[in-house]
């Protein structure tokens, strides 16, 4: 196999690399690339849209079709995940308790739990003590992430990031918290049907505010359409239909990370995480 | 509404597994019945556009948020496309409401994201025919991939390894063409099919577009596992759960090919492909190749949805092989067999799900003397049979009657010789099932009743005769008072009738080949092909 | 005379009308209405084909075209002399067997008569198809419908040997029609953009004559049912099945099927021009006459019954392909008028084999000695039945060899004549020395 | 200096290709299916490389517009501090050029780095996480039925029954 | 002039490639990938695709790796290649 592939990989990349030589150079203003479509882009977002990041119009605008599908991808990942390894009833092996005020672990069989349960405390069977200063640091961090993200999400007209990149760091402030804590913490709350329900209704807020359009009478996704119900022209309608669409690949990009990483983080079972 | 067809084919399934996504949370039947109705109106959507495009003979185009087309994505409803369109929802909507007892049992808790992921497929299938944008095609393609990994990874405990070598397979594929895409827009600077066509013609020499061709078809002959790389399908097919194979076989290969024909003809100019490159020998050999490697390798199976994965090889070489003749006979005979042979595999995939589901076995022996058992079922299983071997007035003989005839024309006779060589492996394959369960007594999968079945099939009728079917429903009837003993007889008529349903289309599509030949196809090659 | 071409609905009635009984036969809740079922759409049958015969004498042909299934060929019925004689003999000899039969499954206490006497009407209808078809296409379909349809019947039993047989059968037949008949029909297609049978063939002026020659050997070995050595040995094996079935199949529908299938082909497709022309019918005549004499020398080795009568068919088909490419007037019309004078002589004798298999059981030819006195009228029958198929004078057997003869003659080839008249020889030697063995004293108990 | 500017002219392709062909060989070749799954990831990345690279545009700036009246300020402050980052002469005299076209709001194609193969890139890396998500849980699934993730090892246990 | 830090960043993303899929170990192959990504994102943000940069840095260098780890952790770290 090893043979295999490096013969492989040596006819294809010689053949790839001798065809890089018809390429235009790098960074060459007047490749075709560069002068058949992108202008277009590049010289109208303005009057179309009325977005200036004319990767966000592109995106959820010119080529917003792509970017629900996009999202749907998405989505389409996060039901893989689950639909694969989601084990719905537990598996009542043995679990680990801590007793605070002695710092005492014990071990329990079966689906018990020890009795005055408030001074025990479940812990992960891979579970460190000493982790104040994570934890601490951590949910300090939280709530600063978040915020960016929001940001994120808002300004996407106007500067890098939106929907997906603001969608991907609210996940990750949660995932952050999973891991500094424990899985149930986040689960608790941030439950697995929350993040089930979310996710498709992000995509639906998409696809929804698509076929709404299609419902008043213009093309699936013209979000000009929109504008006698936004109270603006056709131009800002689009600008607003944007801003529509990206909240929704944000919810539905936060929702299927956490589901995503709740079910590989625990194996399906949702019990201990990382 | 009717402006607004083309969306709606595709954006009523996408809404409803989202919806059926959510519900699934709340109510176990509700993502069935979704499911189900979404399908229902996708496929009626599809067949309104087929008739339209076929009364008015024009290409439908619409604009996907109302941008034209090189600066946004279009979507293009053609001869062609209209009838895959029809094709794929059709086998998706069949297909569930004829297995609506297996996801039950199979998919037990899951039913949202089951049916959510179906669906998704399905949409992402169609969205893959309707588009005319070559980008677009990529990310539909991942969905309809994605989707069917999760779909094909829940079926038996060697399914997670299966379909993990799928996803290597399906991903190299997926971005060698998504590479092939990258060239092609380095080259012209543009995304749309019909834009692409009308620079590729001034720019023939170039060696980038050359080499994006190249890479194209790579990918997706990867994703449509002919001969070389065809190692992910036997396994995906055959670890997979019934109504997932039921799904994703008839669809994914066919639609990959079709796929292939709409890059190959609507990108890629017929010219460009037939004319200045002309692949048609080295092409017709590697479809060679997978034909005689598909049969005689199914030949080698004793597990029965095995062997049909093996076929599938096979069959992609005739649609490849045919395809690739680059004349009209063989052209038309590669769509129109992209037709029939989803219908056929869809059929037996049926008719295995039906089996499975009711000796509980995948083993060809297990279907022993089911002639007598289930005799509805075997007659739809053997129709579908002889139509895999090409037994006029099935719809299979015909479209091998249109791939003989290009390879005659084109003088590929070692085409020719594959393609018979196949039809006789298959009959040969076939009868074996039809003696197994013809001949060899019934034999109880769970060991009560055994003695009497074995007595009531040789000699039952010596007593009585009332007739074979009355005969073999009251002995089972007996049966049934055995303790926990899964007793053969015909399946529950949900599942029967959607199953001879497709079988009798069998017969109706091979009839009816010539006016879907001259009505449908013929509009959908391009003029330049003789 | 007016050669008229009538649209009538007429053929497809008659192909159809045993198909439909089916659903009646397998929902009968008795045997008597499964048997009603059974004659009734037989005497419909008969009706119909008789009912186009006027028209058909008077010089016309009936057409219909049920659907076009590709850009120039329909599945499309046509009905002239020819095709209507066989469908006669057809559809008259299924009434007379299906009573046959009745006694003969009802006397054995046979196993799934239902499905029996479905796939039986499902065989008829489909020798009505290839009778009336107007295109090779057509023929095509109706003959692997035929060799489908027979399948289930020759493996009745359901045993070690019929599965064997079986395995055989469809390995001759479906090989032969896949393997051989589907290419050398693509190619004529190809080269002539036809398959439509006319009067004096397709293929002249399109195909050179090493292709013709292939092809006319492709459609012989081809069409498999027609027992040319070395495609014959199906024919002996498939004698596994019930008496009634090889009588009807393998004496009437099925090998006539195959003969008819050849005459038409050589006739309609080929055409006689180019046969003579690149001296192919020599050829063919050539491979006729040696399986004639080495199916009728085999033939009088033959112990069990149904075997003998089997080669005995083996070598009357060979009669026919003969008479066809000896491309004389009077061959011809031996070829075609031997059709149907030894369905209707060969089926006699396999009823009278059925009859001795029923009443005593025995099966060995050697074992039947003094049986004519016991069944007389069985072995009466027998005797008349095998005249006719050696040929004596007032017999049906004698009109079409004695035309045969003539064919010989007036093709100025003699070797012939002498193939003909040896192997009616021989026989001569395995009925009559069988048919003296059944009326000699039985051995003393 | 002829061969140092074809080779900055042609090295992103080339390290297109050789990062492609890093990921093919361990999809090929490795035998840890992890390892593969890393392999597939890189081999994903490459054709984003490959994109980017055609989407660049020597002396453009990043493809965000400073447009009219209410963000002008801003997007402004934000175009030159973006030209000063890069220290280019010729950004900065498009900068300089943009910022003298401003009140005319005047996009000049030129001026800014092809958008489309980005948008396009969102996607496939999009695809890509969802595409290694679904890859790690059936490699989790394969672990448990398994207990290794050598695939000569799995075989060896297929082989044996 | 950003050749320079192109060219060393490429080179720097091969080495990080060929690394991860060569350690013998799981958990470093996930974090070279981690690694990998970053580098990646920062030769984007160098050629001005400044959303491509963002999504990379937070899908590829943080979630990615995220998962990669999770599934290592649930599996094995034990490669013998």
């Amino acid at each position: 196999m090893k043979i295999l592939g490096k013969i492989t990989i040596t006819i294809c990349g010689l053949l790839l690399l001798f065809f890089t030589s018809d390429f235009p150079d790098w960074g060459d203003v007047n490749s075709p690339a560069s002068t058949h479509l992108s202008p277009y882009f590049i010289e109208h977002t303005i009057e179309d849209t009325a977005v200036p990041n004319i990767v966000t119009s592109v995106l959820a605008d010119y080529r917003g079709y792509d970017t629900m599908f996009e999202t749907t991808v998405i989505l389409t990942a996060g039901l893989a995940c689950f639909l694969l390894l989601r084990i719905p009833r537990k598996d009542s092996i043995h679990r680990y308790y801590r007793h605070e005020p002695t710092g005492v672990t014990i071990r329990v069989e079966g689906d018990r739990y020890p009795k005055g349960s408030n001074v025990f405390t479940r812990i992960d069977s891979s579970w460190v003590p000493y982790d104040l200063i994570i934890n601490f640091t951590c949910r300090l961090l939280i709530h600063f992430i978040q915020l960016f993200a929001l940001y994120v999400v808002a300004h996407g007209h106007h500067s890098p990031g939106g929907g997906f990149q603001g969608g991907v760091l609210l996940g990750a402030s949660v995932i952050l918290f999973a891991i500094s804590g424990n899985l149930r913490a986040a689960i608790k709350r941030f439950g697995e049907k929350t993040a089930a329900i979310l996710s498709s209704t992000g995509v639906f807020i998409y696809a929804g505010a698509g076929a709404l359009c299609l419902f008043i009478g213009e093309q699936f996704l013209n979000y000009s359409a929109l504008g006698p119900l936004l109270g603006t022209d056709r131009i800002m309608a689009r600008s607003h239909g944007i801003l529509i669409v990206e909240i929704g690949v944000a919810m539905a990009v936060m929702a299927v990370m956490i589901w995503i990483y709740y079910n590989l983080s625990s194996a399906g079972k949702q019990d201990e995480g990382l | 509404m009717t402006s607004n067809l083309p969306a709606l084919v595709i954006i009523v399934p996408l809404l409803a597994s989202l919806v059926a996504a959510g519900a699934g949370w709340f109510n176990r039947k509700a993502p069935f019945y979704i499911a189900v109705i979404a399908l229902l109106i996708s496929f009626i959507s599809s067949v309104l556009l087929l008739a339209q495009v076929v009364a008015t003979g024009v290409a439908i185009e619409y604009q996907m948020a109302g941008w034209p087309a090189p600066v946004g994505i279009v979507y293009v409803i053609d001869h062609l496309s209209a009838m895959v369109l029809v094709v794929i929802t059709f086998v998706a909507f069949v297909n569930l409401i004829g297995n609506r007892q297996a996801v039950e049992t199979e998919f037990k808790n899951k039913e949202g994201a089951f049916n959510a992921l179906y669906v998704l497929f399905t949409a992402g299938l169609v969205g893959m025919t309707a588009t005319g944008d070559a980008f677009n095609l990529y990310v539909l393609l991942e969905i309809a991939s994605l989707s069917g990994y999760a779909l094909i990874g829940l079926g038996s405990s060697r399914a997670p390894l299966a379909t993990l070598n799928y996803l290597f397979l399906g991903t190299i594929g997926a971005t060698f063409y998504l590479l092939g895409v990258g060239y092609l827009y380095i080259a012209t600077g543009s995304l749309n099919m019909a834009d692409l066509a009308t620079i590729i013609p001034s720019m023939m020499n170039s060696s980038t577009i050359l080499f994006a061709f190249i890479i194209c078809l790579t990918g997706l002959l990867v994703k449509m596992a002919i001969f070389p790389v065809h190692g992910w399908l036997p396994g995906a097919y055959s670890e997979s759960s019934t109504v997932s194979a039921g799904l994703i076989a008839p669809l994914t290969t066919k639609v990959t090919i079709y796929i292939m024909v709409r890059i190959c003809l609507t990108l890629f100019t017929p010219e460009y492909t037939f004319g200045y490159i002309d692949p048609t020998d080295i092409m017709v050999a590697i479809a060679v190749a997978s034909i005689i490697f598909g049969s005689l390798s199914a030949l080698a199976q004793k597990d029965f949805k095995r062997m049909l994965s093996y076929i599938i090889i096979a069959e992609v070489g005739y649609m490849v092989g045919g395809f690739f003749l680059g004349n009209r006979m063989g052209v038309s005979g590669a769509i129109l067999h992209i037709v029939n042979d989803a219908a056929m595999t869809l059929a037996l995939f049926m008719a295995a799900g039906i089996f499975i589901w009711k000796t509980g076995d995948e083993k060809q022996s297990s279907l022993k003397g089911l002639y007598a058992k289930m005799p509805f079922t075997m007659a739809g299983f053997t129709l579908a049979a002889l139509s895999v071997v090409g037994v006029p007035p099935t719809c299979g003989f015909f479209s091998k009657w249109y791939l003989i005839s290009g390879g005659i024309a084109a003088g590929q006779y070692l085409f020719v010789g594959a393609l018979i060589f196949s039809s006789l492996i298959n009959a040969v394959l076939f009868f074996r099932i039809f003696e197994i369960a013809l001949f060899e007594p019934f034999k109880s999968h769970h060991h009560a009743g055994d003695e009497e079945d074995k007595v009531e099939s040789h000699h039952g009728e010596t007593i009585v005769d009332p007739g074979v079917i009355e005969s073999a429903q009251q002995y089972s009837g007996s049966d049934s008072h055995d303790h926990g003993a899964i007793v053969i007889k015909e399946p529950p008529l949900p599942m029967l009738v959607p199953f001879l349903g497709v079988c009798v289309l069998l017969l109706i599509l091979g009839l009816y080949s010539g006016s879907i030949v001259n009505n449908i196809i013929h509009f959908a090659i391009p003029a330049g092909i003789i | 005379m007016s050669m008229e071409t009538i649209l009538s609905v007429k053929p497809l009635f008659a192909v159809l009308v045993s198909l439909v009984a089916i659903p009646g036969i397998v929902s009968s809740r008795s045997q008597n209405i499964r048997e009603a079922w059974t004659f009734g759409a037989a005497a419909i049958k008969l009706l119909l084909v008789l009912s186009m015969l006027p028209l058909v004498l008077d010089g016309n042909v009936l057409t219909f075209t049920l659907v076009q299934v590709l850009p120039d060929i329909g599945i499309t019925f046509k009905v002239d002399a020819f095709g209507l004689l066989f469908a006669i003999v057809a559809s008259s000899l299924w009434i007379v067997t299906s009573i046959y039969s009745i006694g003969y499954m009802r006397s054995l206490n046979e196993h799934s008569q239902t499905r029996y006497f479905s796939f039986f009407a499902v065989a008829i209808s489909a020798t009505i198809g290839v009778a009336f078809s107007a295109n090779l296409l057509t023929l095509y379909l109706f003959y692997e419908m035929l060799s489908l349809a027979t399948f289930p019947l020759v493996t009745h039993h359901q045993d070690k040997e019929a599965r064997s047989s079986g395995r055989k059968y469809l390995f001759y037949i479906l090989g032969g029609s896949i393997g051989l008949v589907l290419p050398a029909m693509m190619i004529t297609y190809h080269f002539t953009g036809t398959l439509d049978f006319a009067a004096q063939g397709v293929m002249a002026g399109h195909i050179n004559s090493g292709l013709a020659l292939l092809l006319t050997v492709m459609f012989l070995f081809g069409f498999a049912k027609v027992g040319i050595m070395p495609m014959h040995s199906w024919l002996p094996a498939a004698m596994v099945a019930p008496t009634p079935v090889s009588a009807l199949l393998h004496a009437v529908a099925v090998v006539k099927v195959g003969a008819f299938s050849v005459v038409r082909v050589f006739t309609g497709i080929v055409g006689t021009t180019l046969l003579s022309d690149f001296g192919i019918n020599g050829i063919v005549c050539v491979l006729a006459s040696i399986t004639i004499v080495v199916a009728s020398l085999i033939a009088l080795s033959q112990d069990e019954l149904k075997r003998r009568l089997a080669f005995s068919t083996i070598g009357q088909l060979s009669y026919i392909v003969l008479g066809i490419a000896l491309l004389t007037k009077s061959g011809m019309t031996g070829g075609m008028l031997h059709i149907a004078m030894h369905a209707f002589g060969k089926i006699t004798l396999f009823f009278c084999a059925g009859a001795i298999f029923c009443a005593t059981g025995i099966k060995y030819i050697s074992k039947m000695k003094g049986i004519g006195r016991r069944m007389p009228i069985t072995m009466t029958a027998f005797l008349i039945g095998s005249l006719s198929v050696v040929g004596f004078p007032p017999c049906g057997g004698f009109i079409s060899k004695w035309y045969l003869v003539l064919g010989t003659v007036e093709s100025g080839n003699i070797a012939f004549l002498f193939v003909l008249l040896g192997s009616s020889f021989l026989n001569a030697a395995y009925f009559f020395r069988f048919s003296t063995m059944l009326f000699s004293a039985a051995k003393r108990r | 200096m002829e061969l140092f500017s074809f080779i900055v002219a042609k090295a992103d392709y080339w390290a297109y290709v050789i990062l492609m062909m890093v990921g093919l060989y361990a999809l090929i070749a490795k035998n840890n299916l992890v390892k593969k799954i890393v392999g597939m990831t890189i081999f994903q990345t490459a054709i984003i490389l490959f994109y980017v690279s055609i989407g660049y545009k020597k002396g453009a700036t990043i493809p965000i517009l400073h447009h009219g009246s209410d963000h002008g300020g801003e997007a402004l402050a934000a175009h030159g501090a973006h030209a000063a980052a890069h220290g280019t002469q010729e950004v900065a005299e498009q900068a300089a050029h943009a910022v003298a076209h401003a009140g005319e709001a005047a996009v000049k194609a030129m001026d800014y780095i092809n958008p489309l193969p980005h948008v396009l890139m969102l996607t496939a890396i999009v695809v890509g996480v969802a595409t290694l998500g679904v890859a790690l849980a059936l490699a989790m699934k394969v672990y448990k039925e398994y207990g290794t993730l050598e695939e000569d090892e799995i075989n060896q246990q297929l082989r044996n029954g | 002039m950003i050749w320079p830090i192109d060219l060393i960043i490429l080179g720097l993303v091969i080495v990080s490639a060929v690394a991860a899929i060569t350690v013998k170990d799981l958990l470093s192959a996930a974090v070279l990938l981690g690694a990998y990504s970053f580098l990646l994102c920062l030769l984007w943000a160098v050629m001005g695709a400044v959303d491509v940069a963002f999504t990379e840095a937070t899908v590829g260098a943080g979630v990615s790796t995220v998962f990669c780890v999770a599934a290592v952790f649930h599996t094995t770290r034990r490669t013998k290649d």
